[in-house]
C-alpha cells in the first residue's frame, strides 16, 4: 500500500510543459529518488505534492485518501513535509521561530524549544533554538529545515536537493537521519543531482525528462553513467582536448587573503596559484568554500593587498574589473541572472557590461550602440545562442542559452586569462559540451583558463592541473594526466580531511 | 479571477499609452468629483487643462507654465537618475532651499557690488550648496549604512529652519523695517535672474532645465555611466561586476540631484521669488518626485510631466478664479494622476490573463 | 446697466484656516453683501509667498479685476511688480510698507486691542503669570506683547509675562505644546498671536483662560475664551471698494484701530467679573475715542533705558520698527 | 526650576499622535511594506474623526470613525502596491498628496465648529493618550508572542519563504496596511479631537513624516518607537518649556534639534548594524519590495 500515488499529473507554464502525465508512487519506508536534468520538472512535481503549485491535470493520493492540497498548510496537515531547493528560512528570526512557522499547530514557545533541543540531539543534529538564522552556517541552516520537518512526524518527507550546500560529513549525517526515519515507516522523496549519493542511499528512482517520466529503476543496479544516459536520453558528445602547449606564466596569485564579505561568506586564506598560457587550471570543491570570493578577487570586484594578483608582471591587486579587462583578465561568475548579466537588459546592452573597452563598444565614455548590437549578434552566431535576436531581455533566455551567451561574450574578447565559475551549472548536456569545447579552444589559442567547478568529471575532462578549494584554502596543484576520479577523491580527502568527493 | 503574467520585456506601446490613459482617467474621476461638489465637470476640466494653454489669458499663462515647470524639471531630472540606480533622494526640497540660501548669500555678501561674474558665481554657489546638502545623506549611507530616504527627508526640516533663521537673522534686509526676509535680488541687477526675452517666461532656470533634460538624456542613453546607473538599479551585483563602485554611485547620484535641486533653488530665489524668506521651500522638491515618476524616470517623460503638473497648478488657480473651486483641487488631481499612472503601469510589466477557477 | 466692479483677493492660507485668511474672506463676503450686484469678487487661496503670488496677482489682473487685495506681508514685492505692469488697476496690500500711485497699504492697530485683553488678563490671573504665544519676533507681534504686558501690569503690579515663540502662524500641534508648556509653568491666562484654537483647547483642559485671536473663536465661549481680539477688515474693504466705485480712490497707508472698527473686542463673557468687564470696556472706548494711547509714557525699555517720558506717546515709526521689550519683561527677543 | 515630572506629563501627550502613527507604520514595515503615505492617512483620520465626533457629540466615536477612515484610505495604497504591484515609494507619496487634498476639500463644512470636549482620564491625562501607551505593549506582544505576529514578521523578512510555507503574503500585508491606516487615523484624530478641538486644513503639519523617521529610529521595535516618540516630543516640549520658564534658548537651533537627533540616532543604529556582526538585522528583509507569485 503506497504512502503516495500520483496519476497523470500535468502542469504548464507559459511556453513550457513543466510536467506531463506524471505517474509514480512511493512506498512506506522507501527513500525514493527523483532524477532529471535541470528544468526536467522535478521541483514542479514536488511543489504540486506540497500544495504550492496547483496541477492542471491528474490526481494524487496520500494513503487512502485523495490528495489535493489547496496550499502548503493543507499539505502539512495531511502529513507532507518539505525541504526546499533554496533555503526558505527567515534570517532575522530565531531557529525556534523558523520552526514554528513551518508547523501547523506549534506547541507553546518553551515547550517547542525543549522539543527542538531534544529532537535535534536525538537525530544527532544539535541546534540551539534561540540562535538567529543569520548566525548559522549553511549546514546548520539545513538542519533547521530538516528539524522543522521532523517535528511534524510526516508521512511523506520531500527533500529537494538538500545536500548541494552540505559538506560530505554533513551529508553522511543527513543520510543516517533519513535511514532512521525510513525505518520508522516514513516515505522519503529525494531529489539530487549527485548520482553516487543516490546510488548508495536510495531504494528506487523515478527519472524525468522534459516533464515526463521516462524510466523507473533501482539505482543500485545501475552505474552513474547509465543513470546520466537515462536522464539525458542519449550519449554525450566527445570532447577534443588536443593541441595545447603550456607557455609562459600569465597570472600569479600570491598570499591572497581576504576577510569574509558578509556573515554567509567565506574568508580566503593565503591563496597561491600560477597559471601558464595555454593551460587550464581546475579548481574543485564543495559550494560555499570560497569559490565566489575567489572569483571576485580575480575579477576585481574585490580588491586585495598589493602584489597579490599580477598578470604578466603587472600588479592588478588594486585595479577594479574594468582595468583588469583592459589588461586581458576576464571572468564569468556563476550566477548568470543578476551577476554575469542584467536580467532586464537586452543582450545588446549586456555586452556593454564587460566588452565595452576590449571590443571598442564604448569610446571616451560614449556608447556605440551599433557596435554593441553587432557584437551581440556575433556572440549569438558564434555560440549558437538560441534566441529571437539581440533585443531580447537576458531573463527571457533559457539557462543554457544565457550561459552560452555569457561565456561567448568573454571568450570572443580574446582574453589573456579567463576565470569561469560553474560554467555548465544548470546547463543541459549538449550546451555543456559546447561551452567546454570553447574553453579548450581558447586555451589552444594561448590563453590561460581557470575553471572553478563542483563537477569533478568536468574538471577531469578540461583541466591540466587541479587544486581543491576548502574553507577558503587552496591546495597545491596536481597534474590531472592519468588521474582517475577515485584518485582525485583520495587526494582531496588526504589533503583536506574530506571523506569523499562526489560527482 | 485575473492573474498577472510578467512580460519578457517591458511593453513600449503600453509605456506610452499608460500616461495618456492616466490623464484621461484623472479627468473622468476628477469630473465626477466636481459633479459631486456641484460644479460643472466639463467646464472645470476645460478650465484646468485647456484654458491655461488656449484660453483667453493664455498669452500670459503659457510662459508661466515654463516658470513653474522649470524647477520641477530641473530637480526631477536629477532625482530620476538616482531613482534609476535605486538611490532614493526624497530630500530635494532641502537641497533646493540650501542651494537658494548659499546662492543668495554670495549676492548679499557682495551687495551692492555690480559685476558680470556675480550671477555665475551665485549659480556655482547654489550648485555647491545643494550638492553639499545632498552629500550628507550620501556620506552617512556610505560610511554608516544609514537610509538616505530618511536622512534626506529629515534634512528638509533642518533646511526649512535654516531658511527661517536666515530670513529673521543673518540675511534680514537691513532696510526692511524689521520685517523678515532678505533684500530682493530682483532689484539687484547683477544678481537678478530676470526674464531673458520679454514675454516668454524664460529665465536662466528654464534654460538650465532644458539643458538638464538634454544632458540627462545623453547621460542615460549614450554614456556608459548612465548604463552603469541603470544596471545598478536593477542588478547591483552585475553593476559591480561591470566595474561600478556602489559608494561612488551613491555619492554621484545624491550629489548630482542635490546640485541640480540647489541650482533650481538659486534660480528661483534670484528670479521669480526674489528673496530669502522662511517660506523659501514651496514644495518643488516633493512635487519633483511625482514628476520623476510620472515621467517614468525618462528625461523626455520628465519634461512632459513637469509641464503637465505646471498645467495643473496654473489651471487650478484659474479654476479657483473663475469657478471658485478650492485650492485643494490641485492636490487631489495630482494625487489621482499618480494613483492612476501607478495602477495602469501594471500593464507595461505584466500581461493580464483570465484565470480558470480551479 | 453698468458692468459690476470686479474685486480680487489673494490669500496666503486656505479660507478654512479659521484665523487670518478666514477673517479676510469674511470681509470679502461683507463687501458682496454691502454692494450686491455692483461688485463681483473672486479669490485665490493658499498662494505661497514669492513667485506664485506674482502669477496669481497677474491672473487676477488679467481676469479684469480693477481692485485687488493682497492679504499677506510676503506679497509685498509681487504686488509692486504687478502694479507696475497694470497702472490702471488698484492694489491694496496688507501690513506692508511700500506704496505706489496705484498701491495702497493697510494694517490694523492690533496693539490697541491687546491693551484691552491685557487688562483683563492682569485682573483675571491668580498665579500672576500670563503666558504669551508669539508667532515670529516681528514688530507687529512685539507691539502686542508689550501692549498687553503694560496694561496687565497697570492693573496688577505683580504680573509676570512668559513668552514662547512657535515660529509659525498656524501649527496646531506646536501651539498646543507651547500652551501646555506655559500652563505647566504655572500660567493661568494665555494670550496668543497664532491662529489656531489649540491653545484654547489646552487652556480649557487645564482650567485656565484665553482669548480668541484673529477670529472670535466663539466655539470656546464662555470659557476658556473670555474675550477675543478680532481682525475686522470689512469697514476698510467696504470703504475702499466704495471709493473705487465713486472714483475717489487714492493711494495711501491706512493704520486703523478700534476707533475705525478694524480691531474689535469680541464679547467679554460672564466668566469675567462685571467690574473687570466694565474696566476693559472703558479702556476700549477710551482708545476708540482717541483719548488714550496704549503706549503712553513713562515707559522704559527692558534694558532700563528711557523710551517714553511722562505723557509722551509712541510715534508710528517707532512702533513699526519695534524690536525691544518694555521694562518688566525679563525674556529676550530671539534674534 | 523645571520639574521633570511636568515635562514628562507634557511630552506623553505631545507625542501621542506620532506614537500612534509610528506604531501602525511599525507593523506595516514589519510586514515588509514601506508606506510613505502616513501623513495622508493622518489627515484623513483627523477630518473623519472630527466630523464624526462633532456630528455625534461623542469623541470616542470620532476616534473609531477615524480608525475606519484611515484604514479605508490606506487600502488605496494597498490595492496599488499589493494588487497592481506599483512602486511603494511613489504610491505612498501619492497617498499623502491625495489625502491632504481630499481632506481639505471635504473639510469645508466643518470649519469653525468645535468638537465635544474629551473626558479627562486618570492623572488628568486623556484616555487616548493612555490607549496609545497601552498599544506599545500590545503591538510588542502581537509581533513577538502571537502566531499571527510571527507570520507577519516572516512575511516581512522573506516573502518568498513565507509564500513557500503556505502563508498568504498579500493578505497579511493588506491587513498590516489597514492596521497602519487605522493607527495613523487615530493619531490624526488626536490632533483634531483632543488637541485643537477644531478642524483646519493641513493640521497634521508633517507629523506623518516624523512618524516614519521614528520607525527607523526605533530599529523596528515597539519599545524603540515609544522611545523615539518621546525623544522627539521631549526635545520639542523641553525647548518650549525652557522658553516658558524664561530661560534664554537659541530657539532657531533648538527647533532643528529633533530632526538632527533623529539623524544621529539613525546613524548610530545603522553603524552598529553595519560594523557589528552580532547586532540584529535592521530592516525587515523584504522591506519595500513587492511580491508576485505565479501559481
Ligand atoms: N514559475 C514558473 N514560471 C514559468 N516557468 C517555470 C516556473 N517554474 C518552473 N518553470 C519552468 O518549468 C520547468 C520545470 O522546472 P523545475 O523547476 O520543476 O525543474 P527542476 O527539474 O526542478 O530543475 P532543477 O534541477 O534546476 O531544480 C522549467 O522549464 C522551468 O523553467
Ligand atoms: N521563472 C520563469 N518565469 C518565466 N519564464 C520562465 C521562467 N523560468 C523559465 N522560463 C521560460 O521557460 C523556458 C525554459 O527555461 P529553462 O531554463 O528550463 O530552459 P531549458 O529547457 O532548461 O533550456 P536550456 O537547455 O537552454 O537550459 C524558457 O523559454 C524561459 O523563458
Ligand atoms: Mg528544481
Ligand atoms: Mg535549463
Amino acid at each position: 500500500m503506497p504512502v503516495f500515488r500520483a496519476r497523470g499529473l500535468g502542469k504548464s507554464y507559459p511556453g513550457v510543459r513543466a510536467n506531463d502525465d506524471v505517474s509514480f508512487h512511493v512506498m512506506p519506508g522507501e527513500i525514493h529518488a527523483l532524477l532529471g536534468e535541470n528544468g526536467a520538472g522535478k521541483s514542479t512535481l514536488v511543489k504540486m505534492i506540497y500544495g504550492l503549485v496547483r496541477p492542471d491535470d491528474g490526481q494524487m493520493w496520500l494513503g487512502d485518501g485523495a490528495h489535493a492540497p489547496s496550499d502548503p498548510r493543507a499539505a502539512r496537515a495531511a502529513g507532507v513535509a518539505m525541504v526546499f531547493q533554496h533555503f526558505s528560512l527567515f534570517d532575522a528570526l530565531t531557529v525556534a521561530e523558523n520552526i514554528a512557522l513551518g508547523m501547523e499547530n506549534p506547541p507553546p514557545r518553551r515547550e517547542l524549544s525543549a522539543r527542538i533541543t531534544k529532537v535535534s540531539h536525538d537525530f544527532g543534529l544539535p541546534l540551539n533554538p534561540a540562535r538567529r538564522i543569520v548566525t548559522l552556517s549553511a549546514g546548520e541552516r539545513q538542519r533547521v529545515e530538516i528539524i522543522r520537518c521532523l517535528l511534524q512526524n510526516p508521512r511523506l518527507l520531500i527533500m529537494d536537493e538538500p545536500t548541494s550546500v552540505l559538506t560530505p560529513q554533513e551529508a553522511e549525517l543527513l543520510f543516517a537521519t533519513l535511514r532512521k526515519l525510513a525505518a520508522q515507516g516514513t516515505a522519503i522523496l529525494y531529489i539530487s543531482h549527485k548520482l553516487d549519493e543516490i546510488r548508495s542511499h536510495c531504494d528506487r528512482a523515478t527519472i524525468l525528462r522534459h516533464g515526463k517520466v521516462v524510466d523507473s529503476c533501482d539505482p543500485r543496479a545501475h552505474s552513474a553513467r547509465d543513470l546520466a544516459a537515462m536522464m539525458v536520453g542519449g550519449q554525450m558528445r566527445q570532447i577534443d582536448r588536443s593541441g595545447r602547449q603550456p607557455g609562459a606564466v600569465l597570472l600569479e596569485v600570491r598570499a591572497l587573503s581576504q576577510p569574509a564579505p558578509n556573515a554567509e561568506g567565506t574568508a580566503l586564506k593565503d591563496i597561491a596559484l600560477s597559471l601558464r598560457a595555454g593551460e587550464i587550471l581546475g579548481i574543485g570543491g564543495v559550494a560555499g568554500n570560497g569559490q565566489e570570493e575567489l572569483l571576485a578577487a580575480l575579477s576585481g570586484e574585490v580588491r586585495s593587498a598589493p602584489g597579490t594578483v599580477t598578470l604578466e608582471g603587472a600588479d592588478l591587486s588594486a585595479a577594479g574589473p574594468e582595468p583588469r579587462r583592459v589588461k586581458g583578465l576576464l571572468s564569468a561568475p556563476e550566477d548568470r541572472l543578476g551577476h554575469a548579466a542584467v536580467p532586464d537588459f537586452s543582450l545588446t546592452e549586456n555586452t556593454l557590461l564587460t566588452a565595452g573597452s576590449r571590443k571598442s563598444l564604448v569610446r571616451g565614455g560614449l556608447i556605440d550602440h551599433k557596435a554593441a548590437r553587432d557584437y551581440a549578434l556575433a556572440v549569438i552566431d558564434g555560440f549558437d545562442v538560441r534566441t529571437p535576436g539581440p533585443h531580447v531581455a537576458a531573463r527571457a533566455l533559457s539557462g543554457g542559452n544565457l550561459q552560452k551567451f555569457v561565456i561567448g561574450r568573454e571568450v570572443m574578447q580574446n582574453p589573456r586569462v579567463l576565470v569561469v565559475n560553474q560554467p555548465t551549472w544548470g546547463v543541459d548536456a549538449g550546451a555543456a559540451a559546447s561551452v567546454r569545447q570553447s574553453l579548450l579552444d581558447l586555451a589552444r589559442q594561448g590563453a590561460g583558463v581557470i575553471v572553478i567547478s563542483q563537477d569533478l568529471d568536468e574538471l577531469l575532462e578540461l583541466s591540466d592541473r587541479f587544486c581543491a578549494l576548502n574553507e577558503g584554502r587552496l591546495s597545491p596543484p596536481v597534474p590531472t594526466d592519468g588521474l582517475t576520479l577515485d584518485r582525485i577523491g583520495l587526494m582531496l580527502g588526504g589533503a583536506h580531511g574530506m571523506e569523499e568527493a562526489h560527482l | 479571477m485575473i492573474t498577472l503574467i510578467p512580460r519578457q520585456s517591458a511593453s513600449t506601446g503600453w509605456q506610452v499609452a499608460t500616461p495618456v490613459m492616466a490623464v484621461l482617467a484623472t479627468m473622468i474621476a476628477g469630473g465626477l468629483l466636481f459633479a459631486m461638489l456641484g460644479h460643472d465637470p466639463v467646464a472645470a476640466i476645460r478650465t484646468i487643462f485647456w484654458d491655461p494653454l488656449f484660453g483667453p489669458a493664455a498669452g500670459y499663462s503659457r510662459p508661466q507654465l515654463l516658470i513653474k515647470a522649470a524647477p520641477l524639471i530641473l530637480i526631477a531630472s536629477g532625482l530620476a537618475i538616482g531613482f534609476r540606480a535605486g538611490i532614493w533622494n526624497i530630500g530635494a526640497e532641502g537641497q533646493y532651499i540650501i542651494g537658494g540660501i548659499t546662492g543668495a548669500a554670495v549676492a548679499l555678501a557682495l551687495y551692492p557690488l555690480e559685476a558680470w561674474w556675480l550671477f555665475p558665481l551665485m549659480v556655482a554657489a547654489g550648485l555647491a550648496g545643494g550638492w553639499a546638502w545632498g552629500m550628507i545623506p550620501a556620506i552617512l549611507r556610505n560610511w554608516f549604512g544609514a537610509s538616505e530616504i530618511l536622512v534626506s527627508l529629515m534634512l528638509v526640516y533642518v533646511a526649512q529652519r535654516i531658511a527661517a533663521w536666515m530670513a529673521f537673522g543673518p540675511m534680514r534686509n537691513p532696510q526692511g523695517m524689521g520685517f523678515p526676509g532678505s533684500r530682493n535680488l530682483q532689484q539687484y541687477p547683477s544678481a537678478a535672474n530676470p526674464e531673458l526675452i520679454a514675454g516668454t517666461g524664460a529665465h536662466w532656470g528654464v534654460v538650465a532645465a532644458a539643458a538638464a533634460v538634454l544632458a540627462t538624456w545623453f547621460l542615460m542613453s549614450r554614456h556608459i555611466r548612465g548604463f552603469h546607473i541603470r544596471a545598478a538599479g536593477t542588478a547591483p551585483r552585475a553593476a559591480r561586476f561591470a566595474g561600478v563602485r556602489p559608494q561612488m554611485l551613491v555619492a554621484f547620484c545624491l550629489g548630482l540631484s542635490g546640485a541640480l535641486a540647489g541650482a533650481a533653488g538659486l534660480f528661483e530665489v534670484a528670479g521669480p521669488a526674489g528673496q530669502i524668506t522662511d517660506k523659501l521651500g514651496v514644495g518643488y522638491g516633493f512635487t519633483a518626485i511625482i514628476v520623476a515618476f510620472l515621467g517614468r524616470l525618462h528625461p523626455v517623460g520628465i519634461l512632459l510631466a513637469g509641464l503637465l503638473l505646471a498645467l495643473t497648478y496654473i489651471g487650478g488657480e484659474l479654476a479657483q478664479l473663475t469657478m471658485s473651486l478650492p485650492a485643494a483641487t490641485v492636490q487631489v488631481f495630482q494625487g489621482m494622476l499618480l494613483f492612476f499612472l501607478l495602477g495602469f503601469d501594471v500593464l507595461t510589466r505584466y500581461q493580464i490573463r483570465r484565470r480558470r477557477t480551479a | 446697466q453698468d458692468e459690476p466692479l470686479k474685486v480680487g483677493f489673494i490669500y496666503v492660507g486656505p479660507v478654512g484656516d479659521g484665523g487670518w485668511t478666514y477673517q479676510h474672506d469674511l470681509a470679502r463676503q461683507a463687501v458682496e453683501a454691502e454692494f450686491g450686484d455692483r461688485v463681483e469678487t473672486t479669490f485665490i487661496e493658499s498662494v505661497p509667498e514669492g513667485a506664485d503670488a506674482e502669477r496669481a496677482l497677474t491672473q487676477l489682473a488679467l481676469a479684469g479685476n480693477e481692485l485687488i487685495f493682497a492679504t499677506s506681508f510676503g506679497f509685498m514685492d509681487p504686488v509692486m511688480n504687478v502694479a507696475a505692469k497694470f497702472p490702471d488697476i488698484k492694489f491694496e496690500h496688507a501690513t506692508g510698507y511700500k506704496t505706489a500711485e496705484n498701491v495702497a497699504t493697510y494694517d490694523a492697530r492690533f496693539y490697541e486691542g491687546r491693551a484691552v485683553i491685557g487688562t483683563i488678563a492682569g485682573r483675571m490671573t491668580e498665579s500672576n503669570k500670563i503666558g504669551y504665544i508669539g508667532s515670529f519676533p516681528i514688530p507687529e507681534v512685539i507691539q502686542g506683547i508689550n501692549s498687553s504686558f503694560i496694561h496687565a501690569r497697570k492693573v496688577n503690579p505683580d504680573v509676570e509675562m512668559r513668552v514662547v515663540w512657535a515660529y509659525s502662524w498656524f501649527d496646531p500641534a506646536k501651539e498646543a505644546e507651547a500652551a501646555s508648556a506655559l500652563l505647566a509653568e504655572g500660567v493661568d491666562v494665555i494670550l496668543q498671536h497664532t491662529d489656531s484654537t489649540a491653545p484654547l483647547a489646552q487652556a480649557q483642559q487645564a482650567g485656565a483662560i484665553g482669548f480668541g485671536q484673529a477670529s472670535d473663536m466663539a466655539a470656546f465661549k464662555p470659557s476658556p475664551r473670555v474675550a477675543s481680539i478680532i481682525d475686522e477688515w470689512s469697514p476698510y474693504y467696504i470703504k475702499r471698494v466704495g471709493a473705487v466705485l465713486d472714483g475717489t480712490w487714492e493711494s495711501g497707508s491706512s493704520w486703523a484701530g478700534i476707533g475705525d472698527g478694524e480691531v474689535v473686542i469680541g464679547e467679554i463673557t460672564d466668566a469675567v467679573p462685571a467690574e473687570v468687564k466694565a474696566e476693559a470696556e472703558a479702556l476700549r472706548d477710551a482708545i476708540g475715542a482717541g483719548e488714550y494711547h496704549p503706549f503712553t509714557g513713562p515707559l522704559n525699555k527692558a534694558d532700563g533705558t528711557v523710551w517714553l517720558a511722562e505723557g509722551e506717546t509712541a510715534s508710528d515709526a517707532d512702533l513699526q520698527s519695534m524690536n525691544f521689550y518694555v521694562e518688566g519683561i525679563t525674556a529676550q527677543i530671539p534674534q | 526650576m523645571i520639574d521633570p515630572l511636568s515635562v514628562f506629563l507634557l511630552l506623553i501627550s505631545a507625542s501621542t499622535p506620532i506614537l500612534f502613527a509610528a506604531l501602525g507604520e511599525l507593523v506595516v514595515e514589519r510586514a515588509g511594506v514601506l508606506n510613505l503615505g502616513v501623513e495622508g492617512m493622518m489627515i484623513t483620520g483627523a477630518l473623519a474623526g472630527f466630523a464624526a465626533a462633532y456630528a455625534s457629540g461623542n469623541p470616542f466615536l470620532g476616534f473609531l470613525v477615524a480608525a475606519v477612515a484611515g484604514a479605508a484610505i490606506s487600502l488605496l495604497f494597498a490595492a496599488l502596491t499589493q494588487l497592481f504591484l506599483a512602486n511603494q515609494v511613489a504610491s505612498g507619496l501619492a497617498l499623502t498628496l491625495f489625502g491632504l487634498g481630499l481632506a481639505a476639500m471635504f473639510g469645508k463644512p466643518f470649519e469653525g465648529v468645535k468638537a465635544p470636549p474629551m473626558p479627562i482620564g486618570p492623572l488628568r491625562i486623556n484616555w487616548i493618550v493612555w490607549l496609545g501607551l497601552a498599544m506599545v505593549p500590545v503591538v510588542w506582544w502581537f509581533l513577538n508572542r502571537t502566531r499571527r505576529g510571527l507570520v507577519l514578521r516572516g512575511v516581512g523578512e522573506n516573502h518568498e519563504a513565507a509564500h513557500a510555507l503556505g502563508y498568504d503574503v498579500r493578505l497579511t500585508r493588506l491587513a498590516a496596511i489597514a492596521f497602519g491606516g487605522a493607527m495613523a487615523g487615530i493619531g490624526g484624530a488626536f490632533i483634531s479631537i483632543a488637541t485643537v478641538l477644531q478642524w483646519t486644513e493641513g493640521m497634521t503639519a508633517g507629523a506623518g513624516w516624523i512618524a516614519l523617521a521614528i520607525v527607523v529610529f526605533s530599529n523596528w521595535t515597539a519599545a524603540g518607537v515609544l522611545a523615539g516618540a518621546w525623544l522627539f516630543g521631549g526635545v520639542t516640549v523641553l525647548q518650549l518649556r525652557l522658553q516658558a520658564a524664561g530661560v534664554q534658548v537659541p530657539v532657531q537651533l533648538l527647533s532643528m534639534a529633533p530632526y538632527l537627533a533623529t539623524i544621529i540616532v539613525l546613524v548610530a543604529i545603522s553603524a552598529r548594524q553595519k560594523y557589528s556582526r552580532r547586532a540584529g538585522a535592521a530592516a525587515p528583509g523584504s522591506l519595500g519590495t513587492n511580491f508576485h507569485a505565479l501559481r
